[in-house]
């Protein structure tokens, strides 16, 4: 398939009063066509700026670009001028934020705010463009959107607020959809409608989905393919089964064993322990050495390469290195390993 | 007329005869004046301030007018009077002019005017006080003894005014020419009621000038030629803008852009202008004095003490005063009446005839002090200075106190400043022990200025009292009135008293004012008493020619 | 919205009947006199003269003689300017005031939302710094003083404004109303970038900045509405004060305005003047602030005039 | 079964009760908490959970209804001293790591906050000790006792936050959504932390939360709630095997699970409460379908409850 | 993916034990709130000018007297309206005694004889500007220190009691302050002027009449956004008396937007003053304040520029230094500051 975005060596900091924030440490990652990709991690971990790099949003006073390149459609993002980054935002690529209730203009009208990406990039009229919003809300569940793309956000609940957000985004029917923890602020229910939602207008407009979360039981349910970071970087990436039933990094280890499925009958879950890496001040070797009880002697010095388990799925840890010692994954995992035809644990039957 | 100390707008010096016709007058015979104060009313009735006096005073004319040398001459009264042999009864022939609306002027009006002055319904505060002891029955219509119909006031005709006195006043005609003995147009009053004079339409004029575009309570007004003045021919001016400007600042400002044509300078600016030629500067009539208070609220104050009051006296620098502090123009005072104020028969200045007195003196009022203080058995006195609220007066309080306790060891001053009326109250309270007090006479005899301290005298208010001050000062207002010659003696005699024996008060300046003046401004005439100008003789010659 | 107006109009009277109340006996226990030459008179005369302005009465009857004339709308006869109606008063007196204070806060905010805005926009640059130091600057050199150069500067110097005075036309209002304008310039300007900085780092300029907004359209289609609210929430105050406190711009400028004769009126104990003025300013205040709080409902879609309270 | 610790009987707790705005969080519920267990309250964003948990612990005066702790009603009159007694048998974990510890204060006077207050430790020293112990309890370490809140992570914050509620010695506490404001891979550590406490102190839990995987993990019976009423409870597997209540059902649907596999195949219900087609007069209440198992339902759903869940066993 | 990694040693591969404890570390030294916001305003070079401005100028008004030879209120009359000179400027065309008078240049000091200096020269009364300037400057300061304390108090309590214990207490005090807020504040400040003795206390009483309002505000604002959060609740499911509540978890996190906002009150009252002053209520001489040197500078600014200079740079700098001061505070005590 076609890669329609590739993000190459990024590295990003940011200069506070505290220091240097380095907040990407060398990310490498594509996006093919029409596919979902999960970004997982833990809070700080760098998937939101990631993405706002791509999107080049990042506030130019103290954010720094220091290397990388991110092609989209083979043009280099970060060497585009304002004006035709302008073109591309909203066009090409758009994004929908974690909170809707934060994420729309209280003082606008909603229709205001879906017809203004079609009034800037589509070259429609305004009652054209109304026509279209009105769609689109039709499109997202709204119900009467005639009436209600007079009304302002606040008249609305956040579900709804959030499929707002969510037709801004599609308005101009992007080649590439990011959303950035787009279910996080809300109700269970509310979440599973929008993901089905989401899911369904991918299929309508085949767009490719960048979907961060922290969330591992809403990346089961999008992705086709994860990528997990941990410290500033990507530390394992793969097919969404590649990473949930054969994982390789200890911290995609602890991820998944930290989430009682439902029937885990453990007495104890398995914990990480400790806290994220600082990244004003990152470790050395393995950011994730610290939290570690896999960790080697060669995690404290130097940071693990990217080892490929298979045509599609990467980790980087010091442990799939040929000389590295065998370890045994948390029992959890080794119960989704069964599943998995590819890893050592397989058990066959049912996959 | 009590005094604030700040007076913004300056007057002019005459230098131009009146007498001597101007020989190239400019075409625009126009002045531009600025005002420190709006006019509270037109009503002659009502007025009390100098802005309402000074503007009536050119609006109206009664039956004399002040000329150029400041001597009062027939006005609307045609030639001099015929007085009666006891000196009671005073007959005017009123001369032939009208009202700005056509009507005549008549003796009927002084009397209505006068009347309606008396009636308490009026609730006139200067009618009254000016002809109280004055005109018959003034004081009794005040007392509400008699009938305000009553006031000795009497039109015999249209053409003869018939006055007759409570008692011989030997200034009674230079009265005449005061704001509150205009003339009123009774029927023009009458038909406007409350509205009357309370701005440019509900008013009528017989003097030179009428006023215009005045809405009463505005900042700006303008005087007008009067063409029914029965001597609108000798009226240049044809047109007066005023506006009141209360920044001094701002006022140089629109002198120096040439908007106005007189500005007021105040002290700080004297010394920037001295050489200006614009630069006029003028003596007043108004004198400024300590007021002792020999007894507050019951008790004796050290002041009661007449070594402690000398000592204060003479204690102070008024020469420096004057120049450094002051800077407006203003001598130093060692006296009460004012110089240039009050002449005799044979035109000497009453100031002349009765010299200075208790001028500054650092050793004789240490000397007395430490007297004072023996006698009262203290080493340290506290007195609280009672002043103004402008700056100038703060100023000069900061100066006293400087003074004062500089010189006078164990003295110490408290300074207490106030708005005019509230000194005003706390004086008629008596609540006091110095007040920074001024006077303006109300009409041209030294008399004005005496009768303030007599013991029951209105203005006393500060426990003073001596019989022979008031045997003298009494004499010169009764049996003595038609001696001139003994009357001045009298009241010289009580001046000296008053200051140099019992240093009841404290004199320390006469007030002048420095003002600039385009030299284009003619024939403006100024006044030590009544309305501060008259622009009947002024004109504008040499301003085109710039 | 229409039962928010008549509630807020009841608190607006009782308002006004307190400060009325208030104003009239802390007026009465100023020294001094309103009769200017009381000390001149004997106490008989002077009793003529309290009786025709009902001063002679008690305290408590004279209070309920002016509330009583006062619900009739008759704020009484001048003391200082015999026999001028108050009422005539302010209203002659209030056009001058009203223009400078209109053109003062217009201008002002104006000025102050653009210094602000590029403070904002261009934060911690030259620009920003600069802004800040004039918004300072501003609130930092007394009116007075700052009215004084203006007119010594562009009337004196220049000569190409009127010194001073109200005659002049539009040009007799400039240099007051720039005077004037400072403070608010001051305020808006301060007020704007603080709230702008705060605006433009939520989520929805973010938002609005994805969907390919430029830094014009982030800048004034989205944050700009947003950081007014908090500003009109000053603007009441605001533009009441500039109109109270206009006194001293109309002394030095010489306009025959409202807050020129106040201090005036307090200074020689024109209790009617004093009393109508406060009432008028009152009036004005609880008037604007009541507009402000409407508009806000304008501005702010989330606000809804429903009576209850933020 | 085990002695009933708390009963909450008819508990009401409306908002600007009588005004437009009347808010009803709490309407009308009644349930039992059993020493030693932890009952879990599920429900969506807003149906009153966190209200529930304050109302029981006097944060809020009840609208109406009895709490008893220990048999004694809670709510009614009490005197200082038995308020204090009751302060300390009670005790709250809250929702939010980052606003529930004071930033202006040490963590060593936030965990003995308690202490202080009912006068706890004689000395400095023993005071000192004694949360340098409570911080070991919750895998901190002493060196942390000299530390603000801001310079802790979510998962420390809230340890720090149940080592003040520990430091009075409870009996019973209630957690308010300990977890979901915490990253996912450090929930595990404070629901861990939790349940090795229960065991040693013999605590009883309210464990408030939306997500129901953790608290199915931690909860021996849950009670799911909708719009400020109790609509079931059951102990926890039998709550997950046979949801009875339509809501219920569709919460469970709605949870993503981090199994692709069931991902693919989850059928997701919808709720509606039209759906139950309430006749005027029915009463609805309460009622045990199977032994430990509450619906609220009406008479008529209670039949066919009972039948399909004998069915199906 | 090319992989070179032959060249590690065997041992590298070791597993090794964490001590987790290692993982609970914090890396970063302890730093308590007000510490951290140290840091943060010692990186704000506007808020650090500021604060040694204003600590010069607070010790100069306290110094600055003394420093003169001359006394401030002594009046030498013949030394009146002298222009600054300071030793050593003589020679370099500007602090060098030299005046306009009349329009034209000249030496003032050699024109009147006078053999001493005055570095900022004298008032129309002789008196040495540069020890007024200062006692000036120190009573100006007395007056909005005191003024900014009283507003505090004030604020705070009306405010705090006003949140805390809400409901009909709230109600009834926010109505207070609603008619309160409708009575033009300038009026009530004159009129309570005039009615007491005029002086010091009586311009800080009026100045704090309504000055409070504002303060009050706030600290409601806060405090009911503080009340509920979960920290109070925490203390008060502990059993925490509300003075307890209020001491050690209200106050001390209101705090920092008590103190931006009377950095905002004491330049108010600096001005307030000298507002006052120009309308001839200020204080009663001989003290002078910042406010009367300016009334009194004002007028001859086209003459002698320099009464009015000095005090006016004076205030310009302590507004620009409490403003900037506050600015500075707040950025760094409340980054995110939203009341
Ligand atoms: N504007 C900024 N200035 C300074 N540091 C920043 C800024 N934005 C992000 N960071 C830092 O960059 C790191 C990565 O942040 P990021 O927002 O990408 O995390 P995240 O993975 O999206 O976390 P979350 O799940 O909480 O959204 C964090 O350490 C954060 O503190
Ligand atoms: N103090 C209050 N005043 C008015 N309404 C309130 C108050 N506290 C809560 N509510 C309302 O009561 C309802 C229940 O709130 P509650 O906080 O108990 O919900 P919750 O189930 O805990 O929700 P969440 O999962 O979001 O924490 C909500 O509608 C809320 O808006
Ligand atoms: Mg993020
Ligand atoms: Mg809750």
């Amino acid at each position: 398939m076609e890669k329609i975005l590739e993000v190459k060596d990024l590295q990003l900091s940011f200069h506070t009063f505290a220091g240097e924030v380095q907040a990407i440490r060398g990310v490498n990652f594509d996006l093919l066509k029409g596919e979902t990709l999960a970004i997982v991690g833990e809070s700080g971990s760098g998937k939101s700026v990631t993405t706002k790099a791509i999107m080049r949003l990042l506030p130019e006073s103290s954010a720094e670009f220091k290397s990388g390149e991110i092609l989209f459609n083979g043009k280099d993002l970060t060497k585009l001028s304002d004006r035709e980054m302008q073109k591309i935002r909203g066009k090409d690529i758009s994004m929908i934020f974690q909170d809707p209730m934060t994420s729309l203009n209280p003082t606008m009208t909603i229709g205001r705010q879906i017809t203004e990406p079609l009034l800037k990039h589509q070259k429609v009229g305004r009652t054209e463009a109304k026509k279209i919003a009105v769609d689109l809300l039709r499109m997202v569940g709204m119900p009467k959107p005639e009436l209600r793309i007079k009304q302002y956000p606040h008249q609305f609940s956040g579900g709804q607020r959030q499929r707002i957000v969510i037709a801004i985004a599609l308005a101009c029917n992007p080649q590439i959809l990011i959303a950035d923890e787009p279910t996080t602020a809300l109700d269970v229910t509310i979440q599973a409608q929008i993901l089905e939602l989401m899911k369904d207008l991918q299929k309508k407009i085949d767009t490719s989905i960048i979907f961060i979360t922290h969330d591992l039981g809403v990346v089961a349910n999008v992705a086709d393919r994860v990528a997990v970071m941990y410290g500033g970087r990507i530390v394992e990436m793969g097919t969404v089964d590649e990473i949930f039933y054969n994982p390789q990094h200890p911290y995609t280890w602890g991820l998944l064993s930290s989430m009682p499925s439902l029937d885990t009958a453990e007495a104890k879950l398995y914990a990480i322990p400790g806290t994220p890496p600082d990244l004003l001040d990152p470790p050395k070797g393995d950011a994730f050495a610290l939290r570690s009880e896999y960790a080697l002697a060669i995690d404290l010095e130097q940071a693990p390469p990217i080892f490929q388990v298979s045509d599609t799925h990467f980790a980087s840890t010091w442990l799939l290195h040929p000389d590295a010692p065998k370890v045994e994954p948390p029992l959890s995992i080794i119960e989704r390993m069964k599943k998995f035809p590819g890893s050592r644990y397989y058990e066959g039957g049912t996959y | 007329e009590d005094e604030a100390t700040e007076k913004d707008s300056g007057k002019t010096d005459e230098k131009d005869p009146v007498a001597t016709e101007p020989e190239e007058v400019d075409e625009d015979q126009i002045l531009n004046l600025v005002m420190g104060a709006e006019i509270p009313t037109m009503d002659s009735a009502l007025t009390t301030d100098s802005v309402g006096f000074d503007l009536l005073n050119n609006v109206n004319e009664g039956l004399y007018r002040l000329n150029d040398e400041n001597v009062a001459i027939p006005a609307i009264a045609e030639g001099e009077p015929t007085v009666s042999e006891d000196g009671l009864v005073y007959t005017f022939t009123i001369r032939d002019s009208k009202w700005s609306d056509g009507t005549p002027v008549t003796a009927g009006d002084f009397e209505f005017a006068w009347k309606r002055a008396m009636n308490p319904a009026t609730a006139s505060e200067y009618g009254p006080y000016m002809m109280g002891g004055v005109i018959k029955n003034a004081t009794a219509i005040s007392e509400a003894k008699a009938e305000y119909t009553e006031l000795g006031v009497k039109a015999i005709d249209e053409k003869t005014l018939e006055v007759t006195l409570e008692k011989q006043v030997p200034y009674f005609l230079s009265l005449m020419s005061f704001g509150t003995f205009l003339p009123q147009n009774e029927a023009f009053v009458t038909e406007k009621g409350a509205e009357y004079a309370t701005n440019s339409d509900n008013l009528i004029s017989n003097g030179p000038f009428v006023l215009k575009a005045w809405d009463g309570t505005g900042l700006s007004w303008q005087l007008v030629k009067n063409d029914q003045y029965w001597d609108a021919e000798t009226v240049k001016l044809t047109e007066i803008n005023y506006d009141v400007v209360k920044e001094t600042a701002t006022a140089v400002n629109l002198y120096t852009t040439g908007e106005k044509d007189r500005t007021g300078l105040p002290g700080e600016y004297a010394m920037q202008y001295a050489a200006d030629p614009d630069l006029v500067t003028e003596l007043e009539t108004t004198l400024f004095y300590f007021k002792y208070n020999q007894q507050r609220n019951g008790k004796a104050t050290p002041l009661a003490n007449v070594n402690i009051r000398e000592a204060i006296t003479k204690a102070f620098n008024k020469q420096d005063l004057v120049d450094v502090v002051l800077a407006n123009g203003s001598v130093p005072a060692n006296y009460l009446v004012p110089k240039a104020f009050a002449f005799n028969e044979a035109g000497e200045d009453f100031r002349e005839i009765n010299g200075e007195m208790s001028e500054f003196n650092a050793e004789e009022a240490k000397a007395a002090w430490e007297k004072g203080l023996s006698e009262l058995g203290v080493t340290e006195v506290t007195l609280e200075i009672l002043g103004g609220d402008s700056d100038l007066s703060k100023k000069m309080d900061e100066y006293f106190k400087s003074q004062l306790e500089g010189n006078l060891e164990g003295l110490t001053i408290t300074l207490k400043e106030v708005p005019f009326n509230v000194r005003l109250d706390l004086d008629t309270a008596g609540d006091y022990d110095i007040e920074v007090a001024g006077w303006g006479p109300d009409f041209q005899d030294p008399y004005t200025f005496m009768n303030l301290f007599l013991t029951d005298g209105q203005n006393n208010h500060m426990a003073y009292s001596n019989p022979k001050f008031d045997e003298l000062v009494n004499a010169s207002a009764g049996e003595l009135a038609m001696d001139p010659a003994a009357r001045y003696d009298a009241m010289a005699q009580a001046e000296k008293l008053l200051i140099a024996e019992d240093f009841a008060i404290g004199p320390i300046y006469q007030r002048g004012t420095m003002s600039l003046v385009k030299p284009y401004v003619k024939g403006v005439v100024s006044h030590s008493f009544g309305g501060d100008y008259s622009y009947k003789w002024a004109y504008i010659e040499g301003k085109d020619a710039k | 919205m229409a039962k928010y107006i008549v509630k807020r109009v009841f608190y607006m009277f009782i308002t006004l009947f307190l400060i009325a109340t208030a104003t009239f006996f802390l007026m009465k226990t100023l020294p001094g006199s309103p009769i200017s030459s009381a000390s001149k008179l004997t106490p008989n005369q002077l009793a003529v003269v309290e009786a025709k302005y009902g001063l002679d009465q008690p305290l408590p009857v004279q209070y309920g003689k002016y509330m009583l004339n006062l619900a009739q709308g008759d704020l009484g006869n001048s003391f200082q300017f015999k026999g001028a109606s108050v009422t005539d008063l302010i209203l002659n007196r209030l056009g001058p005031s009203f223009i400078l204070g209109a053109q003062g806060l217009i201008l002002g905010v104006s000025i102050g939302i653009m210094l602000g805005m590029i403070a904002a926009l261009r934060q911690n640059s030259i620009w920003d710094y600069g802004s800040t130091f004039i918004a300072i600057l501003g609130i930092s050199i007394p009116s007075f003083v700052f009215a004084s150069f203006l007119q010594y500067w562009f009337a004196v110097k220049w000569g190409v404004l009127p010194v001073a005075l109200w005659n002049d036309g539009w040009k007799s209002s400039i240099l007051p109303s720039l005077a004037l304008a400072m403070g608010p310039l001051a305020t808006a300007s301060r007020f704007i970038r603080t709230e702008m900085i705060e605006v433009l780092s939520s989520d929805y300029i973010t938002l609005a900045r994805s969907k390919g907004a430029t830094g014009f359209e982030v800048a004034f289609k989205h944050a700009f509405r947003n950081a007014l609210i908090p500003l009109v929430t000053v603007m009441g105050p605001l533009a009441a004060g500039l109109l109270t406190g206009s006194l001293v711009i109309e002394q030095i400028f010489a306009i025959p305005g409202i807050g020129e004769q106040f201090v005036k009126a307090i200074m020689v104990n024109d209790f009617s003047i004093i009393m109508g003025t406060t009432l008028f300013f009152s009036v004005f205040l609880v008037f604007v602030i009541l507009l402000v709080d409407i508009l806000y409902g304008v501005i702010d879609p989330r606000i809804r005039l429903s009576g209850g309270n933020s | 079964m085990a002695e009933k610790l708390l009963e909450i009987k008819n508990l009401k707790q409306y908002f600007n009760q009588g005004k437009a705005n009347e808010v009803r969080a709490v309407d009308d519920i009644s349930f039992d908490i059993y020493k030693g267990e932890t009952l879990g309250l599920v429900g969506e964003s807003g149906c009153g959970k966190s209200t529930t948990g304050r109302s029981i612990i006097r944060l809020y005066n009840a609208t109406a209804g009895e709490v008893k702790f220990n048999g004694v009603n809670v709510h009614g009159k009490k005197s200082k001293s038995d308020l204090k007694i009751f302060n300390r048998k009670m005790q709250m974990i809250f929702q939010d790591p980052y606003a529930s510890l004071n930033p202006r204060m040490k963590v060593m006077d936030i965990i003995a906050e308690g202490l202080d207050i009912h006068g706890l430790t004689k000395s400095a020293k023993e005071r000192k000790d004694r949360v340098n112990e409570l911080l070991e309890t919750v895998g901190l370490n002493k060196e942390h006792a000299n530390r603000y809140p801001h310079e802790f992570s979510g998962g420390q914050r809230q340890r720090l936050g149940i080592a003040r509620a520990l430091a009075v010695d409870p009996e019973f506490i209630i957690a308010d959504e300990p977890i979901s404001a915490l990253d996912v891979s450090i929930q595990a550590q404070v629901v861990n932390l939790l349940r090795e406490l229960q065991e040693e102190k013999g605590l009883t839990y309210l464990f408030i939360a939306h997500d129901l995987s953790m608290v199915k993990y931690i909860s021996d019976r849950i009670g799911v709630m909708y719009f400020g009423k109790l609509v079931e409870l059951a102990p926890a597997e039998e709550l997950y095997n046979n949801p009875l209540h339509p809501y219920t059902q569709s919460l469970l649907s709605a949870i993503p699970l981090p199994d692709p596999n069931y991902e693919r195949t989850r059928v997701r219900k919808s709720y509606d409460p039209v759906s139950h087609n309430y006749q005027d007069g029915e009463e609805i209440a309460m009622r045990e379908v199977t032994p430990g198992h509450f619906v609220f339902c009406s008479e008529r759903e209670f039949e066919s409850l009972k039948l399909t869940s004998a069915t199906r066993i | 993916m090319t992989q070179n990694l032959d060249k590690l040693p065997i041992e590298s591969f070791k597993r090794v034990t964490i001590d987790s404890s290692q993982a609970e570390k914090i890396s970063k030294p302890s730093m308590s709130f007000w510490q951290d916001a140290w840091l943060r305003i010692r990186k704000n070079k506007a808020a650090i000018v500021s604060m040694v401005i204003l600590v010069l100028i607070i010790i100069m008004a306290f110094v600055g007297p003394f420093l003169s030879p001359h006394e401030a209120d002594t009046q030498t009359i013949t030394h009146a309206n002298l222009p600054p000179k300071v030793q050593g400027f003589e020679n370099l065309g500007f602090l060098d005694g030299v005046g306009t008078l009349g329009g034209k240049e000249v030496n003032l000091y050699e024109m009147k004889k006078v053999d001493t200096y005055y570095w900022f020269g004298t008032d129309g009364l002789g008196r040495d500007l540069f020890s007024r300037l200062w006692e000036g400057t120190q009573i100006s300061l007395f007056i909005a220190f005191v003024a900014a304390a009283i507003d505090m108090v004030i604020g705070v309590i009306y405010g705090g009691v006003s949140a805390y214990y809400g409901g009909r207490v709230d109600d009834i005090m926010q109505r207070i302050v609603e008619i309160l807020y409708g009575i033009p504040n300038l009026v009530v400040v004159i009129l309570m002027i005039l009615v007491m003795d005029p002086g010091i206390m009586a311009i800080i009483i009026a100045i704090t009449l309504t000055g409070w309002i504002g303060m009050s505000r706030i600290v409601r604002g806060q405090v009911l956004k503080y009340k509920n959060q979960e920290f109070v609740l925490a203390a008060r499911t502990l059993g925490a008396s509300n003075n307890r509540i209020i001491g050690k978890h209200l106050l001390p996190n209101i705090l920092a937007i008590i103190i931006i906002n009377t950095m905002f009150t004491i330049p108010g009252a600096i001005f307030f003053e000298a507002f006052l002053s120009f309308i001839g209520l200020g204080l009663q001489p001989p003290a002078a304040s910042l406010g009367t040197l300016i009334n009194d500078g004002y007028k001859l600014m086209q003459f002698q520029p320099h009464i009015l200079l000095f005090p006016s740079l004076v205030i310009s700098l302590l507004m620009i230094a409490f403003n900037l001061l506050g600015d500075g505070l707040r950025d760094a005590l409340d980054p995110k500051m939203k009341d």
